[in-house]
């Protein structure tokens, strides 16, 4: 009783602090209001729910939190200025990948899954190398100049369509075969055998 | 800062290193996939950042993120699949369990 | 017909072919016969339209794909890569109940994206290219989906796989944004001026990790391998045939068209890496062989030794030498012939369910079933390089780039050929097995189809005649090699 | 008029892929025909073979080589199909082709299992051994020495005896350690004459052209260090000798036979051939090592043998031992050296042959090889006991056999040289003697043991066939001992141009890297058995191929 | 023969034989030219003959090889004759063929004859004839006649090629095939062991001097360039000290040589057991013909020795060291072939010290003389053995002389004559050689050999009283059944006691001035002449006289002091032996007795040295063979197996472990790529 109440208000204050360190930095200038917040609130979200998909113990809950973190990272697609990416994102991450799944991880839940371990002994590695490879990452990003860095553009549907259409063609059909084949296979490996299994 | 490249980037980064983490920590054969689904949705990020902020590869973001989440749905699918075969045989979906064959 | 759609008709055909092999499945399910002849016989126009593309050169779709001789060279292997897998699965998967038309079918599929890759001259085309080429794989290698074994390696190739596809798309995606364009010929353009001063840029450098683990990867290079012996071991054996040399050489595909094209005026930042790949990729492929009892996992860990030959022609290549892609795709197509007919032999043993691809299974061959002992003896000398055999000519072709390389990537000759004499062990152990050592208990020889027999002689043939002699192959080699150079 | 219808037809090709034919045959025909076809080509071999020696040329131009055949091969690289003979390789070709034929008749009684890819076995192998003393171009001479291998090691690892596997698997790898690395040599020669010539590939694996490129010295030392260690490996010189023990006794007799008599002189007839002309600076620097390590091989190997408990075991040292006379006479760069040398090379084909051969008949009745299980032949098979102690002389060198002249003029090569060396040498005219004596004594003499006495009725003495197959060796050891000049009228302008080529050798100061080397070598071999030991303390004995489950 | 009939004689020779060459040049060509080759070739083709067809001849075998040598030994007298009569002038020489022509090294091999050759073509054909007559009778009932007989031929053939060839190589070979021979014979009784052992012991000992003798004449080709004996002597003695290899140098390495084949201690120990032969073999190779090569070798190379004087001290040393030393041996050996194998070794020694001081012609005239009495003695020995049903050993015989008077008769000649008793050969043969020691300046060598010929006085007659004289010990059994051998032994035996007893007065007169030293003089006149020996004058009243005293007195003391001991029983000198005088005279030096009982231990020190110190040396060594060389090699298989075994381990089967394995190549990679970012190298 006391720890989910304990759990709830730990989620309740890390949310406020979510909230509140954005104003916070805004109020001190380091950050402006409007697509600086948003984008900050957004990549809070992106990471927590990022973080959460790989350490909650209930599998099903970190399914739901991958939802959560496709959904910010959308957030951060439309201040990207790139909406019809992040209506993708919603549609296909959200709304097909997720659901995916979930299913699948409902079709493959056991009833002792969730009492064993999750993690594997190796996880102290595995954190070591995650953040050497985002700090080997960020310095990477940061000591390098971009060429041609421009202003935030933002991508008019209409022009997309005509690219993708006219010079991504080729690319497109290929997709479209690969998802074809993704298919053939995934019906095949899926499909139960007759008479054998559940 | 939502002006700033760079952080578009090492958020990418971030996000890349924490579907490497859940990938590398993770039992479970959904976990893992989830993980996966991460460290591509962290590329994408690079890729539509890197269409937002350069004028060459304004158009070129987009469509390419587009196709990335096409191959990741059909990814998805093959992985989900295999996944279910194998659990149709292993009855388990931890993947520290598949050590059949090794050396 | 257009020279835009001449160039792509291989690759459209391809996929109708494929699609045509599951529509003759469905009006006559379970009809070996129909099958083959639908996927051989498309397979066979597959070839001729290559032919047919390859005549001239065709930058296509504003330069993404391109039809030159590198092309025609790689599609025509892959071709006959698929046909033979295709010819010696059905001993395989009949006694099993495995579908052959999904099989004919996905293996197809994975083709066309290997034709994609040896074709695309454009960044995401290539990335396409190789998930269509590799997803199709992690299908086959759980094709045996009741087999724990099968699923087991597919599981492991697949998540291993997406990692390393997100790996390299990463890094793609760094070079790309650091290039600003997606075209092969305009990042070359872009990177020549990028490190005119001699320096690379943390970015771009970091972005070559990751491509460079990503392909590594794929390649099975130490020490990205892990994925192979396992996948292999498991996987159907035609499919392990076929994942052995398909996806590497089209991998290899990638590497010159990324690495050697695109990234050519990086040489001197991934020569070094490269190298060191090599020498640690034979040096451990070839170790680990050595203990192995499974002729499935040892031939896993000889390819993987295998690719660190093949390295040392890019090594070579690197250094300004254009023997070494001429060594480098000569290797691809003769250890194509001699890995496919190993496998393949290994295939036909397994006809009878159960039957294990231990050692042990060997003994006695060359008593019980002489033709297929001679026949895998054959495939061994050629893999342990021995001469008058494609894989002797191979390693010599190679060998000569790197000894005329010098420098460090001369030294990587002799590690070569030590590996090489170290290789001679494990292959030489599974004729011991078959002419040397009596089964423990005797088998009654096999009866295997025709089509195994053709696919196995053809082969053999290769293996046998692949030499560099002045030729049509000799002519395209070299017309491939000095494509992309 | 022989001379010009030999130069009408390609007559080395002949000789070298007639029994390829005849392996193709054997293969076809059914088993009960392998024999006598098998026989049929060796002998048919063996007669072209003898044309060559007819349309043998005086030596005075014989500098040059004859019966040339040449044609484009890989011309992409200028490899060619170039064939020629001179006095040495024709010498060579004849002797295996005689030992060919002598051993396939030798197996007829005693191989029964799977003849047909015996007889196959053996055909290939004589191509690739006529091959590789034909062959004038580095690249076929290569291919041809790889070729050997594959024969030999199905030969012993199938027909051999109990620890085949074992023998024959090292046999294989230790001799490819060495002719790969040959490879890279080759090509990398190939490459130096091609840089030189401008970038043109033409004549770059042509021994001709190659001959007198004048490589650069530096570039010289590692090349030849590789061809040495192939060739080394295969004569064998000590250290690189322990396999040929192994593969002597597992072997089955007529491999041991070709083992011993042909593939041997691979090593020989590459030194002088190869290695010597293209590298002679290369040469002269590592001569003193090599001649001491040939020292040591002489005695060494002739000590080892005096306690050889088993009779091929014996002989093989006794093999160590005498193509360290070849290798002695071969570096010491003179003339009575160098055709000591070849005398040497053929001697033992045939004297070594013989003495294989003479086991094997032994083996053929009792199923043992074991010395002590001996005696007393002379009484039960006077006749063999007399050709075993013809052959056992004439490999401890009696004059008036062929193995003394060979051995006594590599003994003036090396007086001339250093009289210290020749001193050192021709201690194994004591020990020599003294190992074959008391091999013969031990098996020949006293009173018949009882193991043999067991064996009753089934120690015949030796059949016609057998009498056969040792006659002809018999007759050229005496030959050869009474007129070797039939043998050195042959070889004299082989020898004569080799001394030329080589003559213009410097040696190539090496300062501290000999010092560093041998250390090195100490290290190694100390590191490795430090490594064996614990491997053993771990696992009993491990050993290169045999574990546990690995025992045939 | 007065003098113009022998010079008429020589003239017909001359005439006929050489067709008409000048005295004092070698000639070529001519009968005598067709003749040498038939005498060498002749026991040849009896070999090939008897090898290939003897087992069917059976018992009739022995015709063709004895028929042969026959032949051979009639060609040789008359060659010998006309040689010797001065017809060959300075000699003469057949060339056959080019042997080895390998460049430079061209070995031709001819034969050539000058007085030297004709003498030992005498001894050797002579004895070689009667021990093939005497043969016949002693092998009768041997199972392996024919192969004895073609083994006597090959052996005549060898040694022949061996006096007759003119090229240190070609010496070689009949050098090594004698061995051959000698190898053969010693082991053809070869079931019993002691008997292959005692040949192989032979022919291995042998070749520790054959190794020397092999590098001499690679020394000589190395000094000369050429192989050719007296080219090469010439070119030698013409390059004085400038040779390449020092002439004492090559004169140690070929007596190194002649010291194997002589049985010249340290190398003695084979001889005496190469008694385990047939007795006509000890007789013919062992005695008269192979053993007396080394002596044939030294005297051939005369010219060269003595540019090195200091190596003939060696050779003197080394000869009347092995004399006594063997006479020491002889004393108290009960084997009666024993006894006459260490009196081969003295007398052999006795040629070796006359060698040495320079008096060549003295030796070759003992090897002449002892060549026939000892042949003698070993052929009677023979008949002894044969008499008493194979018994070899003296203390099982006794009182025969009744018993085989004819080999009494001939034994006792030849003991006679061993023990120097005037005017038997031995006496003025053995006389020779002490007083040249005497007078060329080795006193020493000289009061050695007076030992050495009391002590051989005194062997000898205790063989003969032991076999001959006294009561008969003879096993009952065989004693009835005693019986003298067949006239076709016993006629060989008196055959070789004719010069035994005047082979002596002939060739030894007069004094001073003998027919043997007319013979020699010009072959040894280079020698002689380098030692710059003063030609003393032969005082026969004089200090020549007083030595021949001394010699013929020792001699009388030795048989004496025998006859005391051991008893006597000529005519009306007749004494029963003492053998507890021996024991108790034995007991007095009990040191001294049992090192010649055993032989100085010889055999143990070779078997302590060569077979227990050198077999530990070999097993040492293939020790090291298996462990260290091909320890080594193993080493690296396991090694290289082990470490891939170890590597395996990193595929542990788990996806997790596969990706962090990736995850860190992943971060080198990007290290490495970061680090060569910076540029190149």
């Amino acid at each position: 009783m006391s720890r989910s109440l304990l759990t709830i208000l730990a989620t309740v204050g890390l949310l406020g602090l979510a909230v509140a360190v954005p104003i916070g930095l805004v109020l001190l200038g380091a950050l402006r209001w409007g697509d600086d917040v948003l984008f900050f609130i957004f990549a809070e979200v992106l990471i927590g729910a990022g973080l959460l998909v790989v350490t909650m113990r209930d599998i099903i809950r970190c399914g739901l939190a991958m939802i959560v973190c496709f959904g910010a990272l959308a957030g951060i697609y439309v201040v990207a200025g790139a909406p019809l990416v992040a209506a993708a994102q919603v549609l296909v991450y959200i709304g097909a990948i997720s659901v995916l799944i979930l299913f699948a991880i409902m079709l493959t839940e056991t009833k002792d899954a969730p009492t064993r371990l999750v993690f594997q002994t190796q996880s102290i590695g595995a954190a070591m190398a995650a953040v050497v490879l985002a700090v080997i990452v960020a310095l990477a990003v940061g000591v390098t100049d971009w060429p041609a860095v421009g202003e935030r553009i933002h991508t008019a549907t209409d022009t997309l369509a005509e690219v993708l259409f006219n010079e991504y063609v080729l690319p497109f059909e290929i997709v479209s075969v690969l998802l074809l084949a993704a298919v053939i296979g995934g019906v095949f490996l899926a499909k139960r055998e007759e008479g054998s299994g559940p | 800062m939502s002006d700033s490249l760079d952080a578009y980037l090492v958020l990418a980064g971030l996000l890349f290193a924490i579907g490497t983490f859940g990938f590398l920590a993770r039992r479970n054969a959904i976990s893992m996939l989830m993980s996966i689904e991460l460290m591509l949705n962290a590329v994408n990020l690079a890729i539509v950042a890197f269409g937002s902020f350069i004028p060459s590869l304004s158009a070129d973001g987009s469509v390419i993120a587009i196709m990335v989440m096409a191959v990741a749905a059909a990814e998805a699918t093959v992985g989900l699949s295999i996944v279910i075969a194998i659990f149709r045989n292993r009855k388990t979906p931890l993947v520290d369990e598949y050590d059949a064959m090794r050396q | 017909m257009n020279a835009e759609a001449r160039a792509i008709a291989p690759i459209v055909a391809a996929v109708f072919v494929a699609a045509a092999v599951l529509v003759v499945d469905l009006i006559r399910p379970g009809r070996r016969d129909a099958t083959l002849i639908t996927a051989l016989g498309g397979l066979g126009i597959v070839g001729i339209l290559v032919l047919a593309a390859g005549r001239e050169e065709v930058a296509a779709f504003g330069g993404a794909y391109t039809v030159d001789a590198l092309t025609t060279f790689l599609d025509i292997l892959f071709v006959a890569i698929v046909a033979l897998t295709i010819a010696f699965a059905p001993d395989y998967l009949e006694p099993r109940d495995l579908p052959l038309a999904e099989f004919a079918a996905v293996l197809i599929f994975a083709i066309t994206g290997a034709m994609l890759l040896a074709a695309s001259t454009d960044l995401l085309l290539l990335f396409l290219g190789l998930e269509l080429m590799v997803l199709p794989g992690y299908m086959l290698a759980g094709f045996h989906k009741t087999d724990g074994y099968s699923t087991e390696g597919a599981i492991k190739y697949f998540l291993l796989g997406s990692v390393s596809s997100a790996i390299f798309l990463f890094g793609l995606a760094f070079v790309w944004g650091l290039t600003g364009s997606t075209r092969v010929a305009d990042v070359g353009a872009a990177l020549g001026t990028a490190v005119a001063g001699g320096t690379l840029s943390p970015g771009l450098a970091m972005g070559l990790a990751f491509m460079t683990t990503g392909v590594a990867f794929k390649i099975a290079a130490v020490p990205f391998h892990y994925w192979t012996p396992d996948a292999y071991q498991g996987s159907p054996t035609p499919v392990t045939g076929y994942l052995s040399v398909g996806p590497k050489i089209g991998a290899f595909a990638l590497i010159l068209r990324l690495f050697v094209e695109a990234l050519g005026s990086l040489q001197e930042f991934w020569l070094p890496v490269i190298v060191v790949l090599a020498a640690v990729t034979m040096t451990l492929g070839n170790l680990v062989a050595l203990t192995q009892n499974n002729v499935k996992r040892m031939l896993a860990y000889s390819s993987i030794a295998h690719t660190g030959y093949m390295l040392v022609g890019l090594a070579a290549a690197a250094s300004g030498q254009l023997n070494g892609l001429e060594g480098l795709l000569y290797y691809g197509a003769a250890y194509s012939f001699m890995n496919l007919g190993a496998f393949a032999v290994v295939a036909a043993l397994q006809r009878r369910t159960g039957v294990t691809s231990n050692l042990e299974t060997f003994a006695g061959l060359g008593r019980r079933e002489p033709w297929l002992g001679v026949l895998m003896f054959l495939f061994l000398l050629s893999l342990t390089g021995i001469p008058p055999t494609a894989g002797f000519w191979a390693k010599a072709y190679v060998i000569t780039a790197a000894v005329q390389a010098g420098g460090p990537v001369a030294i990587l000759a002799v590690v070569m050929v030590l590996n090489a004499a170290a290789a001679a062990f494990y292959y030489l152990r599974v004729a011991v097995y078959m002419y040397m050592r009596d089964p423990e208990t005797e088998a009654p020889p096999l009866r295997h189809s025709r089509l195994l027999w053709g696919g196995l002689a053809a082969t053999a043939v290769l293996t046998m005649l692949l030499w560099p002699f002045p030729g049509p192959f000799l002519d395209l080699l070299r017309q491939a090699a000095s494509a992309i150079a | 008029m022989i001379e010009s219808i030999l130069r009408g037809i390609p007559i080395l090709s002949i000789v070298t892929f007639l029994p390829l034919v005849g392996a193709i045959v054997v293969a076809i025909l059914p088993r009960e025909s392998a024999r006598p076809v098998a026989l049929a080509t060796s002998l048919a071999t063996w007669v072209a073979s003898l044309l060559l020696l007819i349309g043998f040329r005086a030596p005075d131009a014989s500098s040059d080589f004859l019966f040339r055949e040449t044609a484009d091969w890989i011309p992409l690289f200028g490899i060619q199909y170039k064939l020629g003979v001179d006095g040495l390789s024709i010498a060579l070709v004849v002797l295996t082709t005689t030992l060919m034929w002598i051993s396939i008749l030798a197996s007829f009684r005693p191989i029964q299992e799977r003849i047909k890819e015996y007889m196959v076995s053996f055909l290939i192998l004589e191509v690739g051994m006529v091959g590789c003393f034909v062959a004038l171009d580095t690249f076929l001479f290569y291919i041809f020495f790889e070729i050997v291998l594959v024969p030999m090691y199905l030969i012993i690892g199938i027909w051999g005896g109990a620890n085949r596997i074992y023998a024959t698997l090292k046999f294989v790898l230790y001799t490819l350690v060495g002719s790969l690395l040959m490879l890279v040599a080759i090509l990398a020669t190939a490459f130096a004459f091609q840089a030189m010539n401008g970038g043109n590939w033409a004549g770059a694996f042509d021994f001709e052209r190659l001959r007198g490129a004048g490589f650069d010295p530096g570039f010289q030392l590692f090349a030849f260090l590789a061809f040495f260690l192939a060739f080394a490996i295969k004569v064998p010189m000590f250290p690189f000798h322990t396999w040929l023990p192994d593969a002597h006794v597992e072997a089955p007799t007529a491999g041991s036979v070709i083992l011993a008599g042909i593939l041997l002189k691979l090593g020989g007839y590459g030194f002088i051939r190869f290695a010597l002309p293209l590298y002679p600076d290369a040469a002269h620097t590592f001569a003193p090592a090599i001649i001491v390590l040939s020292l040591i091989a002489i005695i060494y190997g002739a000590i080892v043998a005096l306690v050889q408990p088993d009779l091929k075991k014996l002989v093989a040292y006794s093999s160590v031992s005498h193509m360290g006379f070849v290798t002695l006479g071969v570096f010491l760069f003179n003339e009575q050296g160098m055709q000591g040398a070849i005398l040497q090379m053929v001697n033992h084909g045939l004297i070594t042959g013989a003495l294989f051969l003479l086991v094997g008949v032994i083996y053929e009745r009792t199923h043992d090889r074991t010395i002590a299980k001996m005696g007393g032949v002379a009484t039960l098979m006077p006749l063999y006991a007399a050709v075993f102690g013809f052959f056992a002389f004439a490999s401890a060198g009696l004059p008036g056999l062929s193995g003394f002249v060979g051995e006594f003029l590599v003994l003036v090569g090396s007086f001339l040289e250093s009289p210290l060396v020749a001193a050192t040498a021709a201690l194994v005219m004591i020990l020599g003697a003294a190992y074959l004596l008391w091999m013969f004594q031990r098996v020949a003499f006293g009173e018949p043991s009882e193991f043999l006495r067991n064996l009753g009725g089934h120690l015949s003495d030796m059949t016609p066939v057998e009498i056969l197959t040792l006659a002809p060796l018999a007759a050229l050891v005496v030959a050869f001992g009474i007129l070797p000049g039939l043998l050195l009228h042959v070889i004299e302008g082989s020898v004569d141009s080799t001394l030329q080529s080589v003559a213009a050798g410097e040696p190539v100061a090496l300062g501290p890297i000999v010092p560093a080397a041998a250390l090195g070598v100490i290290g190694v071999v100390l590191a490795a058995r430090f490594v064996a030991v614990i491997a053993e303390e771990r696992s009993g004995r491990s050993r290169l191929a045999v574990e546990p489950g690995d025992a045939a | 023969m007065d003098v113009s009939a022998q010079t008429a004689l020589v003239n017909a020779a001359t005439t006929i034989l050489a067709a008409g060459e000048e005295g004092g040049a070698v000639g070529t060509g001519g009968l005598v030219g067709l003749l040498i080759p038939v005498i060498l070739f002749l026991p040849l083709v009896g070999f090939v003959i008897t090898a290939a067809v003897g087992r069917r001849l059976d018992r009739e075998a022995h015709l063709i090889p004895v028929g042969v040598v026959v032949l051979s030994w009639a060609l040789a007298m008359v060659v010998a004759f006309g040689a010797l009569t001065g017809g060959l002038g300075a000699g003469h020489e057949v060339k056959l063929f080019e042997w080895i022509p390998a460049g430079d090294f061209t070995v031709t091999a001819g034969l050539f004859v000058d007085n030297l050759t004709a003498c030992l073509l005498i001894v050797v054909t002579t004895i070689g004839m009667l021990v093939h007559v005497y043969s016949i009778g002693y092998m009768a009932h041997d199972p392996g006649y024919p192969r004895f007989f073609a083994y006597l031929n090959l052996f005549m053939f060898s040694m022949l090629l061996l006096v007759l060839a003119d090229n240190w190589l070609v010496v070689f070979v009949a050098w090594e095939l004698v061995g051959l021979c000698s190898y053969l014979l010693i082991g053809f009784w070869h079931q019993r062991r002691s008997a292959a052992l005692a040949a192989k012991k032979a022919f291995i000992v042998n070749r520790v001097g054959d190794v020397g003798f092999a590098l001499g004449i690679m020394a000589i080709f190395a000094s000369t360039g050429t192989l050719d004996i007296r080219e090469s002597i010439a070119a030698l003695l013409a390059a004085g000290e400038a040779t390449l290899i020092p002439i004492w140098i090559i004169v140690l390495l070929i007596f190194a040589g002649a010291v194997g084949k002589s049985a010249q201690f340290p190398l003695h120990v084979w001889l005496p057991d190469a008694m385990e032969g047939p007795t006509p073999v000890s007789a013919l190779i062992h005695a008269a013909t192979m053993v007396n090569a080394g002596v044939y070798l030294v005297a051939r190379a005369s010219p060269i020795f003595a540019e090195a004087p200091g190596v003939l001290v060696v050779v003197a040393a080394i000869g009347i060291f092995t004399a006594i030393l063997a006479a020491s041996i002889a004393m108290t050996q009960t084997d009666i072939k024993r006894v006459l194998a260490y009196s081969t070794l003295s007398q052999l020694g006795y040629m070796f010290a006359a060698l040495g001081v320079g008096a060549f012609t003295a030796a070759i005239f003992h090897l002449m003389t002892h060549g026939f009495f000892k042949g003698l003695l070993f052929l009677g020995s023979g008949s002894v053995i044969h008499a008493v049903h194979d018994e070899q050993d003296m203390r099982r015989m006794g009182g025969l002389a009744s018993k085989i008077p004819h080999t009494y008769r001939t034994m006792l000649i030849g003991s006679l004559a061993i023990a120097g008793i005037p005017p038997l050969a031995g006496f003025f043969s053995k006389d020779e050689i002490l007083g040249e020691a005497f007078k060329l300046g080795f006193p020493w060598v000289w009061a050695i050999g007076i030992v050495v010929a009391i002590l051989t006085a005194f062997y000898m007659f205790r063989l003969i009283g032991l076999t001959f004289w006294g009561p008969s010990r003879v096993d009952p059994e065989v004693d009835d059944r005693i019986h003298e051998s067949p006239p076709v032994m016993t006629i060989p035996l008196w055959l070789l006691a004719i010069p035994s007893i005047g082979l002596g007065l002939a060739l030894g007169l007069p004094l001073g001035d003998s027919t043997i030293h007319h013979w020699l003089a010009g072959v040894f006149a280079p020698a002689v002449e380098a030692l710059h020996h003063a030609e003393a004058e032969y005082q026969l009243f004089g200090i020549d006289g007083a030595l021949i005293g001394a010699s013929v007195a020792v001699a009388a003391l030795g048989v004496a002091a025998a006859w005391w001991l051991y008893g006597v029983a000529i005519g009306p000198l007749r004494r029963q032996p003492r053998p507890e005088l021996v024991r108790s005279l034995s007991a007095r030096v009990p040191f001294l007795y049992r090192a010649s009982l055993n032989k100085w231990w010889f055999d143990e020190l070779n078997d302590l040295l060569f077979i227990r110190i050198g077999g530990r040396v070999a097993a040492a060594l293939w020790w090291f063979d298996r462990e260290i060389v091909d320890g080594t090699v193993n080493a690296i298989g396991a090694l290289t197996r082990g470490s891939g075994r170890r590597l395996s381990r990193v595929q542990t089967g788990r996806v997790q472990n596969y990706a962090l394995g990736i995850a860190l190549g992943l971060i080198a990679m990007a290290a490495s790529y970061l680090l060569l970012a910076g540029g190149p190298g």
